[in-house]
């Protein structure tokens, strides 16, 4: 452990790795997908697994995605262990009903006599002008139903950690938000098993401020936290929500008990979302923890704009978080700590690419 | 071929089915059910031939108007009058209700109360048994409405398109709660079948449970050698208000007359013999299952948020 | 003013008489839902309008709910406003596609050169076993998508209020949630026109606690309200919500500066929904007004149960309200405050109507 | 009856959009435009014989790959380089981009990226022109893919329920991105208007602009005679990558020689000496397009949160 070089695995390498893991443990287990058997291989998460494990396994699919999640609920009713992939997260909105209306509810409605095991892959798209239709990180949409598991892997160890742990053992439906961005980025991995994969993860200790983070918004936290550390002597906690459903706050409530300051850094918009339930997991346990107000930090509340000029100042990305974070520490707004140069986010990941 | 006997117990099992929904028009104003009730008087020999017509390792899908399938595939009375009366006897702690019937002992894997959304179920389950090589069939039960939501179209092509072991089965009652079929539906729905390639068959006697039984079981053989979905237009009459237990003749957008004229035609009507021979062990049956179902306590607040996850 | 009698209108005629008031006030409007033209009329909402203004501009539907959202969009596109009907909000999730990729974004998408004004208004069942799929009060899931204005209104008056002023003035798409249990019962009108109808109503004073509700659970803070004040003297600022887009917090925070308190009563899931969004604003504001925990009141964690005895343990009601606000209020569970004797607040209005 | 006047007109357009498009591929790699682009190179005809066979008051609907549907209507040039390059000067302010073309002075009203989305919005303007009494036709212009999504269905339904002023047009390629037709449709196009009795043409010749605009003019025709909605299948041939401006031939998903039989066919590259008559003047327009758009500047920080409600 200690002299080794850390492993080093991409984002999309890591859901390659863990989609051939799941077909090669069970026969019964399919991905079904819109290309997921094509060359494209869904950002490369599926390439080669039509090829490996035939077509009926990982199988392209007509444009129904109502239909398709509908045909997810039987498979699942009749052993079989679906993936669903959509490589926008805006077009699983054409199958809300079966993911809302049946999926969520299946379970409970009728008295615990069915399960529905599945997995259902969306990709976030952002950057590159995506435009209105094809960015949404709609996370909170889903989270907000009970029945539903939801979870948004910041890097290639939550999706290892994750993954396995979803497809061979968890017995419910889980809906996972991949953010297209993640994908081409490398990652530090450590292939210890987590007791529970799905709660939140400590990812940096400090004192003054806790960051709440999902998504790729976790990696600008980290880099925030470092830059804050370096250019400022601010330290803090920074707290990978990954799982947006049943959260337990105490990691959250521990960390503010030595805060007392709170950001919460999500991928979509903050009102009714990632950022308002934080606020509400805190104020319902203790409100006095917070010694200051809290920022939350998310798309800014319009569809997404496709001009890149516009795209830059709609999402948030390093100095934003540099920004809020020192602010709140130092009390105003003119905090005097050095902001980091980079506009945008998605050009600083097309040059650096890790590992994280 | 279907016997005598044979005729005897669907006759039975349709009778039953009209005797259960009797005796829930009778207890409903008492309050003892507390849900929206869908009755199927008028429709029972549908399930009842469907029924007859499968295998016992079939899986079946069903809508809110499911208590004459639940019957028919042989679910427990007792279960489901505990579970309409929302009782923890019922066969889902009574948190499912009349529109959600489901009896998975008998393949009975759920009645979804939006319409059409079970669709994709049946063709996920048939996908499944053709990947596991099972042998199953998978009967999709829906009304005449369901066709023209957007997820029958997406649902037809792709069991077509992969050859799936499902049929699919429209209870057609010219309704979807008080309109017309007419003034829902440009098209036949014998020709939406065929678009996809997918044989029709049509029933016009769907009072008929032996002829529903002789051809759903010759469509369920064809499907079983390997043939890939088939669809069985079955003409049917629903006698009561879309969702109650009352009579609705007179609102003006439907007629008394039809209705006798179904009537006219119904075995549970015209065969006095046999409903002679049946009914009091029937209703035996029925009484002595209300009064267990009464017996079973009512859920706790410990059942409120188990099975959520 | 001070003599008359005040007018008493139900909640159906309320909407009865909005619709019909569109209707008469331009040729341009229609009304489109499955029965919208029958003899049931949309729970008495629309009864006689097919007859009165034609079939074709009040319009029964084939099932469709995808399509028939998407044809709103192409009327309101070429000059006519369309109301939508769904006689449970369940059904609007067929056509999350429509309201959230489409309606939602069209007029920003496209740089303001298109407007979509329509009202898209559905109804929250509630008890009588509407079970899992009947039951849905999904006001939150639209509320965190910018370009839309969401509402829930609480009463006839509300909807007087706002029903004309959106269908004759307001350019933007609405989604309305008119809770089914409100259609019976009876309310006292004033009809004097609100400068902005969308904006937070106070609906009762007091210095103790705060009470930030939603649709019926209006109902229900006020009743708690007045039971708190007759059985222990503690007085409630109570606040109905009724837009749950672009809240301005201004009366929470002011009545929260007096109260130091607040309970927040919607009528769904509190995760990611009205009672997360009010803790969020309250916070980014000012943590420091909570003097005391959030309590958020809305349906349990769950899917809902069909059976009675789950219903009523299932949904919040009057006594839930009162143990919430006295424990809030006195610091401590055991407050010894009387509690309501009623389980259920369905069995309660139907016998009292009102008005309120 | 189409003139020669006709044939240059509409040859001149099929040229700017195919000369526009190869101006795109070319500034591509020098990142003026961030943002995807679905080439209409191969397909362009169908566009301009449709928009020639419309008029003022008719309203258009098309998808994300709509550049060509946006020149044929008339869109300004210069505003849709604009638009590409995310300035402020575009038509929508740069906030739609390539995938979002609209230009509502000719009726061209709007386009969406999430596949037959916009089918049902064509249908609602024509339910308006209907109610109104405005003698606008409705021209819905999607791809093959379209037909499988459930909303098509619904759609189809409802405008020949209540014959409705809509021209559907299907831009039949036979690809969604990488998949065949075969494999994502088990019904014939055809049965599929005709299951609705909604009255079909196909034309095989899609490079053909004069036969489009023949067919499609005829369409309207009945249409505006109050002949409800007419459905037009035109084959035709996505010439580049799905999305992006490269080829891709070598993936093994589809076949170079289908592309050269293609362009053997294509006026664009067989009339050689219209394409010579017109192409400098072309070039110059769209350079001075260019060069116009570039001018324009980024929107900035005030428009980030304006016209959201
Ligand atoms: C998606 C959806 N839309 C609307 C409804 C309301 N609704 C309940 S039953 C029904 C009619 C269905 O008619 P049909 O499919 O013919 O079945 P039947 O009731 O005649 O058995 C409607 C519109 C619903 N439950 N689900
Ligand atoms: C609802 C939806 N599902 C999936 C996609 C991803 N997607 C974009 S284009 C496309 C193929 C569409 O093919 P077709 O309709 O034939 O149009 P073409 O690209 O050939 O012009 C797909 C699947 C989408 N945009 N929308
Ligand atoms: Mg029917
Ligand atoms: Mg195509």
């Amino acid at each position: 452990m200690t002299s080794a070089t850390p492993e080093i695995v991409s984002y999309a390498n890591a859901l390659l790795e863990t989609m051939d893991g799941a077909l090669g443990a069970s026969p019964n287990t399919v991905i079904l997908g819109q290309g997921a058997d094509d060359f494209k291989g869904i950002f490369g998460s599926t390439t080669g697994l039509a090829v490996k494990y035939g077509k009926d396994r990982v199988s392209d699919m007509p444009l129904m995605e109502e239909g398709m999640t509908g045909i997810a609920v039987g498979l699942a009713l009749n052993g079989v262990y679906p993936i669903l992939t959509h490589i926008r997260s805006d077009f699983v909105l054409l199958s809300a009903n079966q993911i809302i209306n049946l999926i969520a509810k299946y379970k409970y409605m009728f008295g615990g006599l069915f399960e529905l095991p599945m997995l259902i892959r969306t990709v976030v798209g952002r950057s590159w002008g995506q435009g209105a239709q094809h960015s949404q990180s709609l996370q909170s949409l889903f989270a907000h139903i009970p029945g539903l598991t939801v979870i948004a892997p910041s890097s290639a160890q939550t999706v290892l950690d994750t993954y396995p742990y979803l497809t061979s053992t968890f017995r419910g439906p889980v809906i996972s938000f991949e953010h297209r961005m993640l994908y081409s980025l490398d990652f530090e991995v450590d292939r210890t098993p987590l007791a529970n994969p799905l709660a939140p993860r400590l990812i940096r200790s400090g004192s003054d401020l806790t960051i709440v983070a999902t998504s790729i918004m976790v990696l600008e936290a980290k880099r925030a936290a470092r830059w804050l550390e370096e250019h400022a002597g601010i330290t803090c906690d920074v707290i990978d929500l990954h799982c947006l459903t049943n959260i337990d706050p105490t990691l959250i409530l521990t960390s503010l008990k030595k805060t007392g300051r709170l950001v919460v850094a999500d991928t979509s918009w903050p009102a009714f979302g990632t950022a308002a339930e934080v606020c509400r997991l805190v104020v319902q346990a203790d409100p006095t923890l917070l010694k200051a107000p809290v920022r939350s930090l998310g798309m800014a509340p319009a569809p997404c704009p496709t001009a890149k000029a516009l795209e830059d100042l709609y999402y948030p990305n390093l100095g934003t978080v540099v920004d809020a974070a020192a602010s709140l520490v130092r009390g105003r707004a003119d905090h005097g700590v050095p902001l980091p140069a980079e506009k945008t986010m998605s050009d600083i990941y097309k040059k650096f690419r890790g590992p994280f | 071929m279907p016997s005598n006997a044979a005729y005897d117990r669907m006759f039975r099992t349709a009778l039953l089915i009209r005797r259960v929904e009797e005796k829930i028009i009778e207890i409903y104003p008492a309050d003892k059910i507390q849900s929206p009730v869908h009755l199927s008087i008028g429709q029972e020999a549908v399930s009842v031939g469907l029924c007859e017509a499968l295998e016992r390792q079939d899986l079946i899908f069903g809508t809110y108007r499911s208590h004459a399938l639940y019957i028919a595939c042989g679910g427990d009375l007792t279960q489901m009058f505990a579970e309409l009366m929302g009782r923890i006897g019922g066969v889902s702690k009574g948190k499912a209700g009349s529109m959600h019937l489901t009896y998975p002992a008998r393949g009975f894997m759920g009645s979804s109360a939006v319409v059409a959304s079970h669709l994709p179920h049946a063709v996920g389950s048939a996908l499944a048994a053709k990947l596991r090589g099972t042998n199953q069939v998978a009967l999709c039960v829906f009304g005449d409405g369901s066709l023209e939501e957007g997820v029958a179209h997406e649902t037809f092509n792709f069991a077509a398109l992969r050859a799936l072991p499902v049929l699919f089965v429209c209870e057609n009652n010219t309704l979807a709660v008080h309109t017309s079929i007419r003034d829902r539906q440009a098209f036949s729905i014998q020709k939406m079948a065929e678009l996809y390639g997918i044989p029709y068959a049509r029933i016009d006697a769907g009072y008929d449970f032996m002829e529903v039984q002789r051809v759903a079981a010759s469509c369920a053989a064809s499907i079983r050698a390997g043939g890939g979905p088939q669809f069985l237009e079955i003409a049917t009459y629903r006698a009561k208000e879309h969702v109650g237990t009352g009579e609705d003749f007179g609102f003006g957008y439907r007629d008394r007359a039809a209705y006798d004229a179904w009537c006219a035609k119904d075995p549970l009507i015209t065969d006095q013999a046999s409903v002679a021979a049946m009914i009091d062990a029937i209703d035996a049956e029925i009484a002595a299952a209300v009064v267990a179902a009464e017996a079973s306590p009512a859920p706790g607040l410990d059942e409120l948020l188990t099975d959520v996850i």
